[in-house]
Parts: C-alpha cells; structure tokens; sequence
C-alpha cells in the first residue's frame, strides 16, 4: 500500500544507518591493513590514494611469519572449527532429535546416587593407590551405570523431563570459562601423564569444543527438529525403516536448512574461541585468536599488523555469513516443507 | 492377508481416558469405516492398529498374529497420513521406493512394483517430480502407492481426502474404492464425512467418545440406526427429530407433536410401536422424506421457514416446527421465502421413532 | 512409544559433555573450598567457606557484580530493542533487504578480541574517526575509554554492536514464524501500526524473546574481551567485570581456590537470576499457552 | 638422506627439536628465531618457536609447570617472574660463565638480574631500561630556545631533574596546535607503572640505602606510601595533565607512536622510542630523536631518617624498568643441556650484535659491545646514534642505577598497586590516600605470604646480602 | 450500506497475469458468492477489495467512494479468513473487542456489542477461552463475530467453511446464510465448494483463470450453465459430456451417441437445436436427471458400471458410456454390481447441448 510511504522511508534509513555502523569498523580494518605506519598514526584516513598511499607491508610481513605463522594457525583454527563443529552438530542434532521425538525421564534421586557412586569408588579406589586418572576412569562408568540401572527403578523424588535436560545441556554454558579451562587442563595434563597426550593436540581441542558447542546445538535444532511434521517419519515407521535410517534419510534432509545454519553459527562460535585454545595449547595446535590477540603485544597497538590479523580471522566468516544470509532467504525457516 | 481384531482395548493419554473400552473385529478383505465427530478416537485406534500408539490395555491382532507389543514396521500394515506424510526431499519414484529400498528389495524388482503402482494411480508421468510439485489429489495417490507397493496386510487410512476439493473427493473416493476390489485387501479407513463413510464401507463403524455406537453396512446404517446420535449422525441433511406424544386412537396409532399436528403411523409399522403407546417418544424423519405437502396428505404439519437453500437438484428448507429446528428437501421449483410457513408432508413409512431418555431406537 | 534406540541418540552428546565439563566442576567445587596457591607452590589446605566469606565481604566483588550487570543489562536491553527493530525491518521487505541481512550478521561471527581491537581504534580519542566527527561538531578529543561514562557508553556500543545480530537472527525466525493472516486481520480493523506491534507481534513474540534475552544474558554475563582490552577495566576499576576479576585472580595471582569461589558464587548468581527471570514471566507464558 | 653434520667444534644435536616459548612476533621471538637459525647451523639441532601472547605468557607457562609438563625446553619471560618461575627452572651450567662472552654481558643484568637466590638461573636476552627523549628540533629551534628563555629566564636545555622537565613540558604543551608536552603510559596493564616507579626511583632511591626503595630491606614494610613516593605520583599527574588526549588509555607502545608521530615534544621510554622515532617508515621526526638520561633531582627521600636529603648536585637514578626480557631452561626439559646451548649461541656477542641492532627484534643493548656506534649509525643520524648509546650506557652504568621490584606473588602486588594507580589518576583518591591504600594492602600481602620469606626475595632480588 | 463495483480490474503478480480483465457489480445487501477452481483469481479479488492487495489496474468502488488507493482500515469492510486469522494469544472475547479497542470505542460500548454479538452466535459461554480450546465451529463463529461488532459495509468471507467437517459446514452454512437476513448488509463470499455457492448466493459469480465465465443466481446457473465449464462445475457429481451427433430425422431431432445409441430431443427443444442438425454436439447430462431405464424408456444407452456408491437416499453409478466416464444417480434399492452392464434412461427434458469447439451452449 501506498499510504506509509514516509513509514518505509523511515525503515529504509534506519536499516541503513545500521548498515553503516556495521561495516564502518570492517571497512576502517580493512583500509588501516593498507596504511603505512606513519599514516596510521597521524589521524584518521579513509580514502587509500586520496587521504593515504596504500602500501602492502602489513599483509607481506603477516606471510613472513615474523608476526607468528599465519599460514599454520590459519589451517589448525579451520581444521578444529571445521570438525568439532561437525561432530557437535551431528551428535547434538541427534540428541536434539531424540528431545523432540522421545521422552526422557531422569530421576533427580539416580543423579545423587550417581555423585555418590562416582566420588565413593573414585576415593576407594586412590585408597588402594590407583593412579588418579584411572580412579577416574573406573569411578565415571562405575558411577554411570548405577545411576542408569537406578534411574530404572520408580525411586521417589523429582522427576526431571525432556525440557530440564535441555537446561542441563545449556546450563554448562553458564560457567564462567576461567576455571573451567584450566581444570580441563589439569585433567588433560593428567592423562597425558598416562601416555595419552591431550594437551596440545588436535583431538584434546576439538573434544573440549564439541562439548562446549553442544549446548547450543541441541537448543538450536530442538527448535527445527519440532516445527518439522511428525507424520512423515510415522509413514517411514510403519514402512518398517529403523530410527536410524529415517533420521538420516528422512529427518536430517528435511532439517537441512536449519542444520546448516547451526553448523555455520557453530563454526563461528569455535573459530573465534579464545580462553580454552590459550590454554590448552602450546604450540603446534595454536589457533587464530591468540595469534590475533598476540598483535596487541605490550609494545603498543600497531594497528596496522592488527588490521591484517583481524581481516585473516574475519575472511573466513565473512564467506561463512554471506552462506548463511544465503541459507535463510531460501526459508530457513521452514516453510518449503508442506 | 488378514483380519483385525482389538480386544478389550484401552486408550488412555496421561490420566485422560480416550478409550474407555473397545472390541471390534474387521473381517479380512473387508472395507471398515470409521466415523465419528472430532475427538472421538478414530485417529487413536487407527494409530493402535498402525502400532503408532500403544495400547494402555487390551489386545491387538492382526491376522492370527498378537501385535500388541510389535514395532510398526513389523505389523505389515500401510498407512496413508491425513496429510500425505511424502518425503519432501525425495522424488515420487523415490518416495513409493523408499520402503521396497530400506527392506533390500533388489533393484529390479522394485523398478516393477514401482512401475505397477503408478500405473494403476495414474502417476506414470509425475515419477520424477517431487511432492511439492504436485496436486492435492497427486499427492494423495503417491501417499497411496507407497501404500500399495508394500503388499500389506491391512491398509489403514487416517481422512485421506479431508484435505481435497469437493470435486476432487468425489473422484478420489471412487479411486479408493476400485483400488479395494482390485487389491481384495482388508482396509480401514477414518473420516468424519459420513458421505464418505457410507459410499466407501462395507461396514462402518459410528463412534463417540471413545464407544463404539453402531457397526453395520451403510444401508442398514442409513434406515435402521440404532440410536438418534447414529441417527443424527449419519445422512446429510441430518435427521430431524421431534418430540412426540404416541397415541393409540382407536386402531390407529398416532403422533401428536408439539405443534398440535397429528401424524398416522402406517398400518405396517402400528404392530412394532403399539407397545409403546401413551409415552413421549422422540420422532425421527429425514428431510429427504418429506415434501410439500399436497392436499390429500394425511400426514402433515407446517414448517416455520428461516432459510431456503436451493441445491440445484432440490431446494432445502430450514425451519422449525413449533420451537424445534426442521430441515426439509423440497422439489426445486416450490417458491418459498424466508418467514413464511410451509405445509411439509412426511413420508410415515420412513419414520425412526427414539426413546427420548436413552436416544435408543424403539 | 517403547523405542529403546532414543538413547543411541542422546547418549553420545550426554556423554561427551559429561565428560568434559563434569571433572572441571567437581574439581572447581572441591578447589573452592581450600586456600590454594600454584606460584609459588604452597601446599593447598582446606578453609571451609572462608574464600566465600571473604569475596562476600569485598567491596571489590560487589563493585564487579555491579559494574558487570550494568553492562550486561543495558546492553542486552538495547539489543533487545535494537535488534528486534532491525528484524522487524527486514521482515518487511524493506528495500536492499538481501544485502542487509547478510551485512547484519557479520559482526557476531567475528572474534571478540578482533572486535574489540578494532573499536579500541575508532573509540582512540587522538587518531580515531569518532574523535574526528566529535571535533566538527565541537566536542574535540572525548574520553571515550577514560571516563567512567564515557567508558560505559563505549563498552555497551560495541557489545550492541557485536551481539544485535544475533538477536536479530533469533527474532527474524521467529518473526518468520508466525501467522500472516492475523496481521491482515489487523489492517482490517484499521489499527495503527504502533497498535499492531503492541498487541499482536510483541505478545506473540515473547516466548521466543525470553529465550533469546536469557541466553544473551548468560553470555554476556562471561564478558571480558572487549573489556579487557579496550579499558583493561579502567578507569580504576570502574568496568571491571566478573570474568575479568576472576581472569585476574585464576590467571594472574593463581589463587585458584578464590577463583572456583568466584565462579561458583558466578554460577549461583546466575541461576538465581534465571530463575527469577522464569518465574516473574511464567505467568506471562503461561497465558498463551 | 644426508645426515647433518655439526660445525666444526660444535655439539651435535641431531635429532633435537627445542621448543622455545615466547610472546607473538616479531618482538623478542624473531631474536630468538635468529639465535635458532644460528644454532642449527652450528649443531644441526631444530627450534620451534611458540608463542603466546604476552598477557598470556606468565599464565602460560605457571599452568605447564604447575602441571608438570614438559612443555618448553626454553622460556623467555620478564625477570619479574622470576622468584615464581626459578623454583621451576634449571641452573646456568658453569662453563657458560668461563668465556669472554660473559664478560661482555654489562654486570648490571650479569651479577643481578641474571641471578637468584644466589645462583644463575637465566640469561639477559634483551636489555631494558628506560630513557628520555626529546625532539632536538624543537629545542634547538631559535625561536622556541628565545621564548623559553623570556619566559622562564634561562636556557632551553635537555632537562636534568623533574622540575626543568615540567617546565619544558609546559612551554610546548600546546593542544591546540596538536603538540603536547610529553607523555608516558597511564593505562592499567599498559605497563603504566614502570613509568611511575622511574618518577619514583629520583626520590627515593637513595644512593646510602641501597634496595630500599620497595621495602625496607630490615622489616618489609612497603615504602610506596612515603613522601618521595607521593612526590611522585604527584609528578605522574602532572605528566597526564601535560599529555594528549586520552592518554590515560596510553601503553607504552602508544606513547611511543605518540612521539614518533610528532606529537609530543619528549617522552621517556624504553630503548624503542630510539629505534623507532628514528626510522623514517615509522616517524615524523627521524633524524630529530635526541636521547638522555631521565630527569634526575637534587632532593632523595631517606627512609630512615624519614627526611628529604639534599645533594649538592643532581642525583641521576635511571630505572631499569622491567629489567630486560630472559631467557632459561626449565627443570622439566628432557634436553636441558642443548637447550642452554641454545641460550648461549642466541645470545653471544655475534648473534646478539646482530639483533640488537635490527628493528622490530625488541632487542635494546645489554653488552658492552652493543654499545659501538658504527654499527648504530646505519640506521639513525649519527647524531641520534651517539645520544641513543651514551643514554643507554650511562643510564646503566650509573651509580645510583635503579633495579626493578621482583618478588613472588608479583602480580599480588601489582595488582593492588594498579588498581590505586589507577584511582589516582582517575582523581578518585588523592595521591597520598591511593599510597597509604598501597601500602597498608603490600603490607597484608607480604604477611599472608610469609614476612620472613618475602624479605629474604626482595634483599635477593636486590642484591643484598 | 454499500455495493461493491470493480471496473476493470488487472491484477499482476510481478509478470504473472492473474485477473486480465475483471468488471463486478455487486449490489447493496446482495450476497454474491465466488467460485472456481483453484487458482482461478477468487482470493485475489476479494483481497482486492479489502485492500490487502493492490489493482495492477482499474478502480474499485464500495457504495459511491472510490476506494482503491485507500488502506485496508478505512474501507469499512470485514473480512473472514479461511484459517480465522484469530488473535492466538487473546481470549474470545478480546478476540471480539479488538478492533473497538483499536478505534477507541468506550468501554461500556464495547462490552454491549460483544456480548451481543456472542449472544447472536452462540459464544457467550466461551467468552474467555482461547481460540486454541476451541472447536473449528466455534473458531469460526469467533471470526464471524470479530467481522460483525464493526458494523461494516461489507462483509468479505474467504472460503470461511472449508477447514471444518461436512456436518458443521451444513450448520454453518445455514448460521451465514440467516446472519445475511438479519443484518441485511452486503456480503461478498469465496469458496470452492460449489454446493455452499449454490445454497448460499444470490448471485454466483463463477471464476475460471481470473475471468468470470457466468454470473447468475443458483438455479439459473444450475438450468442454463452458460458453457461446459460451468455446467462441469456446478453440481456435485459432475453433469456428464457425451460427443454426440445432432440428426435430423424427419419430425424428430435425434442424438446419436458414440456407442450408437440414439436420444430424441424433446419437441419442446426442438426449435432451440435444429439449427445444429448434423453438427458434432457434446451432449450434456446430470446425473441426478438419469435413472435406471424400465422397458418403456426410448432415450436409454447402456452403463458398464465400474464404481457402485450407495450414499443412502440413492445410489451412484461410476462407469462408462463407450469410452466416455459416465456417473449416474439411481435409486437407492436399484442392485448392481460392479463389471455388469446397467441400461439407464436419460431424462432428455434436462438435457444440454454444447458447441464441441468453444464449450458454449447451444
Ligand atoms: N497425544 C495426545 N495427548 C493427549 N490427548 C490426546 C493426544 N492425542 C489425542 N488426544 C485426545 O484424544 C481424543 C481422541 O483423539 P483422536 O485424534 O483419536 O480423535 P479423532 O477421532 O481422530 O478426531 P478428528 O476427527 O478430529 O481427527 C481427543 O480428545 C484428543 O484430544
Ligand atoms: N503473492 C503472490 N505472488 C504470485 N502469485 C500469486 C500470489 N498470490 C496468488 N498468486 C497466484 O495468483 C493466482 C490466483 O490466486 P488466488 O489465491 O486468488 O486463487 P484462488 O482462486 O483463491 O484459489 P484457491 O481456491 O486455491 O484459494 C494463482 O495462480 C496463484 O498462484
Ligand atoms: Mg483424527
Ligand atoms: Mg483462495
């Protein structure tokens, strides 16, 4: 209609205002990653050959490796981003899926049992002088399978449901990562002192960034996963297909969109970790953040060698975004199924 | 091929009782409907049979079989979803193949049985299209052929056509029933159009709440129905009922209505009703077996007239007589107006009569 | 139905999560209870709830929860509104919406660090651009990351300007879900558009709004990035925040018992905050329920 | 293939890889990565430089040892660290310290720095302290030398005490032409307090009481609240009055640009101003950067008598801040003894002389044969290169030469010294309460951490006996 | 109270052409119902009106005002949609209030006009559900009653019936149907189902590919289908289309069938077809005016029976006539089988003629 034409102007300015504000600092970055150091540091310039003479320096001396090898943080952040976002997405929608399509039923008191179990045969067992790591070792599966065989039976108390394990899942986000990071670490360091080296290696990093993911994926996709319609997958029941099959065949294509979107916005969370890649690597498994936060040294910000980290960092996201915008104009959000 | 048999059978959802207590027995080869107003259980016995839902108590066969505790896939029944239930992603080949496929059904047998079931549905040239690309109705037969390809026992169908045009139901319903003589497969089938329910079945099953009413063939179901919730239920227009007073006069047994008007009961009904003679009873008579009344009718009384709906064919009155609703089919070319009255002669030898307590037929 | 492969589904996740985060909390819940120093190595002993005791009666402690639920609530408050616009806006088709979508997504899959690398640049209140349209407009040289408000203003623009997009993402599929129809109904009954947001798509909108807002808050409660580099919690400690307070003790000082206390009392706050946030919209849920 | 073969003379360390840790590049690692070159030229051994952002450093390498991992064969690290790390590292074999090499190694870092507890445990890979800078354009500018000369009645000279140095700060403070008087770092964790300890060290390092301007070298109590050091913060203040804006956000490495952008007319800072105000890529005014020794002042705080004592000419205590960056082998190395080898090479006379001298490398002079002027003159005027070495040299081979804090439970302490700090410029306390505040809070520290213990450190760290 | 005029309508969907060309005249207080298949434009044209959807082209009128740039709010039309549109987070009575409480109406006003308007629909006890608790009936009744507190000019219904079951429709049916008495406002109604068209209208416009084929009042349009469209369209089952041959035969203007059997046109119809003697015509024929043809029926031709569908009152017959589908209504008693061969008889006073080419009436 005609009448609010003011109205769409209205949107259309404040739509661009923001386009503005979002890619001003993005295109600042990726000017100062041409600018000469003097020029950097006399006052803002926009224009390259007008306000300044853009020069490559920067973008040479990131490749040379004399700011930290580029090349092979670049390759370990993609390798780890790309496969703990995988495995997080698979096994994630896969619990996601059975949140949806299941019910699920943990008895508050089996989890007790389950600290009881786990602390009693874990301090029994270092009584005995059992290394900690396989105490450890013994305690968890010791401790999982009573509270598993015990969840079981009808024990009185609270009963949780689907819902509050998804809290339980979102809930470990919800520490703050400090310690969390460098517990993980002790407990790596632990192992590895038993001939399985976890600190530094690319499993070590992807495990911990699966498991951090996870929370997220299972909330994103139990969204997807129910507004998809249960009938198809009972006409596949009834066709004798097992759960497998119609997860896979069935439920993951028609899913598709979404999965794609979580295992972008998954990527984009694992790519940019900072805390746990500090800490839990050393070197060969060094990832781009730190290489990144490294350019603000106590030398001074040389904005300069910034701009070119920030623009390596930001190009793969980049890409990764205009696939997502991509994802969601062809819907998303459903809508293509029916 | 098989029968299906539910005994004793319990629904309940939480502590919801949907299913207080069913029994029902569907020969093999037979063509059972199910009707029922929204919320009756159709869907849930129909489910129960699929092996979708489980029984809270009671048995369930399939054959000789007990499938009580059986996955669906193992029960050897097809089902065809109220709103198709097609695998999106796949192309319709793909879709009828897809359980032939999962169950290792080697590659060339599946190109024939595939091949055969669209021939049969008409579906030859849609093979390669996906479901999105096709009609309600197109949908509808890939639902079926998936159906068919698997050689089941029992086909269940949960209101296949609730989702089509006018038009389309019509013709698909036909589809329906020569795929039963064809096959010669034991079918159940869910609707809540009795139109549906009484040309498809061979015997239809009324439920409400959760019980069933009455289980017989269409015509019987039609002229006999055993309760005026049957009897209401099925035949579009509903049946009117109107309350009655039965009178012996002399030897004729009479209806006196609300309004004051008296009906004859015909001579070959008197011997059946006699007994009932002196009480309120609930009369029951279908709009289509009244007319205008001509002069010499004995049997009329008048219709206050609030709508008149002409169908082409005939023309619907809707009306009341004394303070109760009335629906009466007419010849199309009687000119009547809202607000007026019109005589209605009622065809006697068509008559229900109910007990107004229990609703059961006398 | 009885489907005993829904726990070949959910056991893989459960368990790679239990593993990983299940030791970390034992052995933080265990630490916080002990006076421990790993520099120089002290043997650690046990002291009860002291390390509680103590962050409960430290000015510093309320300052950082003060000074971090200031940031997090307005800021979150203001992606709220911000982005909610913003999704609104590109569910109306506004002109140039295929590019504003892709655009408006970026900056959330971007590193904080670079982030807030890159704002430390533009806020600079010598050589940065903001400084320059501050002169023309007579304002010449504003502290933007030395003035507590002026600091506060600054922290919050980023943080809005990083995390509105993902509000954005959010509301725009929930915008995207809901029913056209009611709002042509809407239009038909000549209501204003302001009247239309208020008593059909915000209503409508509220479960998944919740949502958002909790996850967001749980997020930016763990900020410290942007903090820690653009102010480094400056001036003084006026923009101090928890995890930077707890990055200072845990990471600098190694007073690893303090620090588990930090995060576990972090921890409860959190949930209480959570569950106060539920029950206080419960109701409100509840309704359309 | 062709197996390696070790120069002649030279161990052969075929087949060991040294894991090096340090900050990201190039500061410092490339120096380190030069030294490897060097090294696997000699003794065919491999080095793998990992590096971790400097804030993360320190954390970095706690949590290897804590945890017992082997984690780096060598480690560079801020010789603040080193009463925490030294229980983790190795000793310096003794035939490193038979050479003349060694003997080339100035004694302020070879007999102090490089030493606890009495026993060497790292090598000064880098040396730091800081120094002052001014623009020779501006004051020898006749003009500018006229109208100081009217306004304050005598010459416009490199200043010599902190007086002079506010003065000249305020004749060329001028916002609105966009020259400032000088600058220093104010932001926390931006290194801001090196730049107050070297106002600090001009009164209260007293030249009788040696080590005493931290604690008393008797009882350990903290001296940070005593007037010399309230003078100070004062004087700090009064630099952040006289700086740019936002200089209260200002790292070191800002202060720098500061000046090399030509904004300031003097700064003091560690030897990088040098080196970096004087390449023309980098600066506005190469070929202007003079050098001198920080300010120094007539009056001393003397802790024991608690009074200002006065001397007849003006007492010069530059500060070593951060002491220059260093490396060591930890304990935990499996190859302890190629990796000091290492250390050895990177650091002898030929690869340091090489580093010292290239921009970016972070190395600023800490041997006697650093300080030779030809090679220096290739990369500024050679104006510039003689101001640079002789207040390089002389700041460190002063008497009353200034040694940076070191004790364990560091960042306890500069935590809470921060933070005041930081309260202080922000005009939230005055100087006075933010000092008291330190000192009653350093104070509580070094009993929770053991009085006795503490004591001992710091007389250790600050050559005691 | 106002008509509704659209002149010259266009309507493009981007380059799609839906409405070439629409002219409409739809009188105050008349109740004009839409139909057409899927697709045909009826939607779009109703939205137009509304003002959800802008004219590509030409104007459109409610009573005198021109209204074609106007928004939806001022054009003081409700309108009913086919899902109900209904407010899911407000209760029944909100759902009522809300387009008074946009206008600003006191609230003393607002409660009288909602509760009467529940009061008229049956609602009141519902007032505070929501409609999610609510029987498609009742959704719908809520729809309605949203359009009725306004008081508007026009009353817009988008297929309002289609969601719900046969029963219900038929109820409420006859409920718009009186709504259209009592409030005597102009209503415009959409829909697909033909018999809700015929019992409904005034006049039915009938709709195919944005063009409107006949417009006419029910039994117009059932007698005197313009063309083959409509007359396959209206009425439920289709009227049949036999080719046929128009012959002369003396006195007598006969049909002669593709299979051979001959129909003689009533002499009273004569004079209309004998022009067309010895053309190709298609003949058409209801179903509903066939029936099993007895010894002395002269227009019958024999039915091989595919599909028998008894639906009660009578029976249908799906089978074929020569190659050509055939579906006749007979009585309900009448046994067939399916496979066997039925003569029927044609009832040629009801019989059609076409022109083969263009589909027009003869
Ligand atoms: N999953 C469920 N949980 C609780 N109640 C349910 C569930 N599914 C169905 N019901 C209830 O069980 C009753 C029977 O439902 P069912 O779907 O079998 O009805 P139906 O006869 O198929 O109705 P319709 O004609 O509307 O499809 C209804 O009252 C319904 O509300
Ligand atoms: N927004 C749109 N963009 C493009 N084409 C459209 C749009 N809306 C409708 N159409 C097309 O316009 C034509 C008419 O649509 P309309 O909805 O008016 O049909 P209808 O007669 O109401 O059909 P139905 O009975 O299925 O509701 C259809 O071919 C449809 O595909
Ligand atoms: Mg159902
Ligand atoms: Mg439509």
């Amino acid at each position: 209609m005609q009448q609010n034409k003011w109205g769409r102007w209205g949107v259309f300015a404040f739509c661009a205002i923001w386009f503005v504000l979002t890619l001003f600092p993005l295109y600042w970055t990726l000017v100062t990653s041409f600018k000469p150091v003097l020029f950097v540091t006399s006052g803002p310039t926009y224009l390259p050959w007008i306000d300044f003479t853009p020069t490559l320096k920067p973008w040479l001396d990131a490749f040379s490796g004399e700011r930290g090898d580029f090349v092979a943080t670049f390759l370990n952040s993609v390798w780890i981003s790309v496969s703990a976002s995988l495995i997080a997405v698979i096994l994630g929608s896969m619990a996601a899926y059975a949140l949806v399509r299941f019910e699920f039923r943990v008895r508050v008191l089996s989890g007790v049992l389950f600290a009881l179990a786990g602390i009693g045969t874990y301090v029994g067992l270092t009584q005995v002088k059992v290394g900690e790591v396989y105490a450890m070792a013994t305690a968890f599966p010791v401790a999982l399978a009573v509270s598993v065989i015990a969840n079981r039976f009808p024990l009185p108390g609270p009963v949780m449901k689907n819902n509050d394990v998804v809290f339980w899942f979102i809930s470990n986000r919800m520490m703050p990562p400090i310690v969390s990071a460098f517990a993980l670490y002790m407990l790596y360091s632990k192992i590895g002192k038993e001939g399985m080296k976890m600190i530094d290696t690319y499993w070590g990093l992807t495990i911990c960034y699966t498991a951090f993911s996870l929370p997220l994926v299972v909330w994103l996709m139990r969204d997807f996963f129910q507004s998809l319609p249960v009938e198809v997958e009972e006409a596949a029941l009834v066709d004798d297909v097992p759960r497998f099959r119609i997860f896979l065949e069935i439920v993951v294509p028609m899913a598709r969109p979404g999965l794609i979107a979580v295992t972008l916005i998954t990527l984009g969370f694992v790519w940019n970790e900072f805390l746990f890649a500090l800490i839990l690597t050393t070197g060969d498994w060094q990832t781009l953040p730190i290489l990144l936060s490294g350019q603000n040294s106590y030398r001074g910000d040389e904005w300069w060698a910034i701009a070119v980290a920030v623009m390596i960092a930001m190009l793969p996201m980049v890409l990764i975004t205009i696939f997502l915008g991509r994802m969601m104009r062809s819907g998303l959000m459903l809508g293509s199924i029916r | 091929m098989a029968g299906v048999r539910l005994v004793n059978v319990v629904k309940k959802y939480d502590s919801t009782l949907v299913i207080p207590q069913l029994n029902l027995e569907v020969e093999d080869k037979e063509f059972v409907v199910l009707v029922g107003p929204s919320g009756c259980g159709k869907t849930t016995t129909l489910r129960m049979v699929a092996g979708l839902e489980e029984a809270t108590e009671g048995q369930i066969f399939v054959g000789n079989r007990e499938v009580t505790e059986l996955r669906p896939g193992l029960r050897n029944c097809s089902m065809v979803f109220q709103n198709y239930a097609l695998y999106p992603h796949m192309t319709v080949k793909e879709n009828i193949a897809y359980g032939l496929k999962v169950r290792k059904t080697p590659a060339a047998e599946v190109e024939k049985l595939v091949s055969d079931a669209a021939r049969i549905l008409g579906l030859t040239e849609f093979l390669n299209r996906r479901p999105k690309h096709l009609s309600g109705g197109q949908r509808q037969r890939v639902a079926i052929g998936r159906a068919i390809v698997r050689n089941p026992d029992v086909f269940l169908f949960d209101e296949p056509l609730s989702n089509l045009d006018a038009k389309l139901r019509i013709e698909m319903r036909a589809e329906i029933k020569n795929l039963h003589h064809r096959l010669n497969v034991t079918m159940m089938y869910v609707t809540h159009d009795q139109v549906e329910a009484m040309t498809l079945a061979d015997r239809v099953v009324v439920m409400r709440d959760g019980v069933i009413e009455q289980m017989a063939d269409p015509i019987t179901l039609y002229e006999q129905p055993a309760n005026t919730f049957v009897a209401g239920f099925i035949g579009a227009p509903s049946m009117n009922f109107l309350s009655a007073d039965l009178l012996q006069e002399g030897e004729v047994l009479q209806l006196q209505l609300e309004d004051g008007s008296r009906l004859p009961v015909p001579a070959k009904l008197s011997a059946r009703y006699a007994a009932h003679s002196g009480k309120k009873v609930t009369f029951g008579i279908r709009p289509e077996h009244v007319c205008e009344a001509s002069g010499e009718s004995n049997a009329k009384a008048p219709v206050k007239v609030n709508v008149v709906e002409p169908l082409g064919p005939h023309t619907l009155l809707m009306g009341q007589v004394g303070e109760t609703r009335f629906t009466a089919q007419v010849d199309a070319h009687l000119k009547v107006q809202p607000e007026e009255s019109c005589p209605i002669h009622f065809n006697m030898e068509s008559m229900h009569l109910f007990d107004p307590g229990s609703g059961k037929v006398l | 139905m009885k489907d005993r492969s829904k726990y070949i589904f959910i056991w893989p996740a459960v368990l790679v999560v239990l593993i990983v985060t299940l030791f970390p909390l034992v052995y933080t819940l265990n630490l916080s209870f002990q006076y421990v120093r790993l520099i120089p190595p002290l043997p650690p002993r046990y002291v009860g709830v002291d390390n509680y005791a103590k962050l409960l009666d430290q000015a510093r402690f309320w300052g950082v929860i003060g000074n971090t639920s200031t940031l997090v609530f307005i800021s979150v408050g203001l992606q709220y509104v911000l982005g909610l616009g913003i999704a609104m806006a590109l569910h109306s088709k506004v002109p140039g919406e295929r590019l504003f979508r892709v655009t408006f997504l970026l900056p959330m899959l971007l590193t904080p660090i670079a982030v807030a690398l890159v704002w430390k640049q533009i806020f600079n209140s010598q050589f940065g651009p903001l400084n320059q349209i501050f002169t023309t407009f007579g304002y010449p040289n504003p502290p933007f990351l030395t003035e507590i408000t002026w600091t506060y203003s600054s922290l919050i623009t980023v943080e809005i300007w990083q995390w509105t997009p993902f509000v954005i993402l959010m509301m725009l599929a929930g915008l995207q879900s809901l029913p056209q129809d009611i709002y042509e109904a809407a239009k038909l009954e000549n209501a204003s558009n302001w009247q239309i947001f208020w008593t059909i798509t915000f209503p409508m909108l509220l479960p998944i709004s919740v949502a958002v807002i909790f996850i967001r808050i749980v997020e930016a409660f763990k900020i410290i990035d942007t903090v820690f580099i653009m102010t480094g919690g400056g001036p003084g400690i006026a923009t101090e925040t928890l995890t930077l307070f707890a990055y200072q003790e845990g990471l600098k000082k190694f007073n690893l018992g303090y620090t588990s206390a930090i995060s576990f009392l972090f921890l409860i706050f959190i949930i209480v905050f959570g569950t106060l946030y539920m029950a206080l919209l419960k109701p409100q849920l509840e309704k359309r329920n | 293939y062709a197996q390696c073969k070790p120069q002649a003379g030279m161990p052969d360390y075929n087949g060991v890889t040294l894991t090096v840790g340090s900050q990201v590049g190039p500061y410092i690692a490339s120096a380190m990565k030069q030294g490897g070159d060097s090294w696997t030229k000699k003794t065919c051994g491999k080095v793998n430089i990992v590096e971790f952002p400097f804030g993360e450093l320190y954390p970095k390498y706690v949590t290897a040892f804590a945890a017992g991992e082997d984690a780096f064969d060598v480690i560079t690290f801020a010789p603040a660290w080193t009463p925490d790390l030294a229980p983790f590292l190795s000793d310096m074999p003794a035939k490193m310290r038979q050479t003349e090499a060694w003997m080339d190694i100035h004694p302020t870092y070879r007999d102090r720095l490089m030493m606890w507890e009495g026993k060497h445990k790292s090598q000064t890979i880098d040396g730091d302290l800081h120094t002052m800078h001014y623009r020779i354009d501006l004051f020898e500018n006749p003009a500018e030398q006229a109208a100081f000369k009217q306004k304050y009645g005598r010459d416009l000279l490199v200043p010599r005490t902190w007086e002079e140095y506010y003065e000249v700060a305020e004749f060329f403070h001028r916002p609105e032409k966009g020259i400032y008087g000088t600058t220093e770092a104010f932001a926390r964790g931006g290194q801001q307090f090196w730049f107050f300890f070297t106002h600090a060290a001009s009164y209260t390092n007293h030249p009788d009481n040696p080590g005493a301007m931290f604690f008393d070298p008797e009882t350990m109590d903290a001296q940070v609240n005593n007037p010399g050091w309230v003078r100070a913060l004062e004087d700090y203040k009064r630099s952040l009055a006289l700086a740019p804006p936002g200089a209260l956000n200002f790292s070191s490495g800002d202060t720098r640009q500061q000046f090399a952008g030509g904004k300031t007319s003097m700064n003091f800072d560690w030897g990088d101003t040098g080196t970096v105000g004087t390449d023309k890529s980098q600066s506005q005014i190469a070929g202007s950067v003079g050098s001198d020794l920080t300010p120094g002042s007539f009056e001393i705080w003397n802790h024991k008598t608690k009074k200002w004592d006065r001397f007849t000419r003006v007492v010069r205590s530059p500060f070593m801040a951060f002491n220059g960056w260093q490396a060591a082998v930890p304990a935990t190395s499996k190859n302890t003894e190629a990796a000091w080898h290492y250390v050895e090479t990177t650091t002898n006379v030929e690869n340091s002389g090489i580093q010292v001298i290239t921009g970016g490398s972070g190395v600023n002079p800490y041997r006697y044969s650093h300080f030779d002027s030809a090679v220096w003159e290739k990369k500024m005027s050679p104006r510039e290169a003689q101001e640079y070495l002789v207040a390089q040299r002389d700041s460190l081979g002063a008497d009353n030469v200034a040694l940076d804090m070191r004790l364990p439970f560091y960042f306890d302490y500069t935590e809470v010294l921060e933070i005041e700090l930081t309260k202080a410029l922000a005009g939230q306390a005055s100087p006075q309460e933010a000092l008291d505040s330190v000192a009653q809070q350093w104070n509580e520290l070094t009993d929770q951490f053991g009085r006795d213990k503490q004591l001992a450190a710091y007389r250790a760290s600050m050559g005691l006996k």
